[in-house]
């Protein structure tokens, strides 16, 4: 599946976007798995409550399962307007 | 319903007018225009713009449509910025036009409210002196949502 | 701070370009137009909107004033014409500029609220056939007077 | 003192100003010598409650003494915006 990063969650791992191969059924499990990489993932997801996540570019929830997604987001909460 | 992200500027003036000629019967109009201003300490050199292509297109559409049928508007239009920006420039703007004032200033305010916190977007600060801070968002902006 | 009670047509775009080049670090720009639509009835050829020479001026430079200083606005604008109109025409139009988005739209209400049922302008409805209707004031106008 | 009519009120009364003297203590005291003029008169001042008075420019009210007032005007709520 695709990740993508944006603003400082972009900036801490280092780069926008990548290719991860999975099994996570859900998001956080995924999350495990990414900061189990190395320290500058670890440092990314340090705190779960400053990220968001979209799933096909939904907004999503942490627990949701990854079933069938293609693309994940992860990125802090947004501040348009 | 008119949706644009984009990276060049756009004319208030000019957007305003065209909006207003496009609708038939609304008694009310209603702009707001973001603008880029000085950071809270001052030394503001320019306002980065990140956002999702693609996604960003989408969530303004699905907040445009939600407001469209709650308050039965002639009409909202959302245009928002992306890119690097500089103290002064125009950041973003939305319009509305219905019937009654009410249903236009309660529609602004509601895209306002969810562009703001639901759109991807995000800002970062370039200060003068070389340093860079991401706009972290506000719980004010994220309790507007809960009068909706 | 502009007051202007006028005959003519004014510019929404030119109005609101000029506006929002007059104020400086104002992230949030505001405004609101009203436009004549048709008469629940239908058939509406004109309306005619009488206005107290003198007093109006005062009016409403004192609702502008208290906006003003109830949200520290960095300016506020206030035109409302006055004469014949055709439908579709605009009537009047308000704008402010503040800091955040919040004081600019409640400026904004609470302008058209005030000038909605406490600047001295009365407007009749010229029907095809020659009827001619003063528009009564609604309760909802005044009652919207009581959250301010 | 000079008294003015707007809207309805100037029509039903027939004309938009006019030269009133007067030893009135308050409006309401004014709004019953008009009344007693001429039916023109009773008829636009029928319903007090449907009428707003200025004085000098200002909104006031029907017990509002009139001692010093040069301008007093009668209209219908006001239906601006």
């Amino acid at each position: 599946m695709d990740v993508l990063y944006f603003a400082w969650v972009r900036e801490r791992i280092g780069l926008p976007r990548e290719r991860v191969e999975t099994t996570a059924a859900t998001v956080a499990d995924l999350v495990e798995e990414l900061r189990a990489r190395e320290d500058r993932y670890a440092a990314a997801f340090a705190d779960l409550s400053a990220l968001r996540v979209a799933l096909d570019q939904e907004l999503s929830e942490f627990d949701a399962p990854l079933d069938g997604v293609r693309e994940v987001a992860f990125f802090p909460p947004m501040t348009g307007g | 319903m008119r949706i644009s992200v984009q990276e060049a500027p756009f004319e208030l003036g000019a957007e305003s007018d065209a909006f207003a000629a496009g609708v038939n019967n609304a008694g009310a109009l209603v702009t707001f225009t973001g603008v880029v201003r000085d950071a809270d300490q001052g030394g503001l050199q320019a306002m980065e713009i990140e956002h999702y292509p693609g996604m960003t297109e989408k969530a303004l559409t699905a907040i445009a449509e939600e407001a469209m049928s709650r308050w039965s508007l002639a009409d909202a239009l959302v245009i928002h910025r992306h890119g690097r920006l500089a103290p002064g420039e125009r950041i973003m703007m939305v319009a509305t036009a219905a019937r009654h004032r009410k249903d236009a200033f309660e529609a602004a305010e509601y895209l306002m409210d969810y562009l703001k916190s639901r759109a991807p977007f995000w800002k970062k600060e370039i200060l003068s002196g070389g340093s860079a801070d991401w706009v972290a968002a506000k719980d004010t902006d994220e309790d507007a949502l809960k009068r909706w």
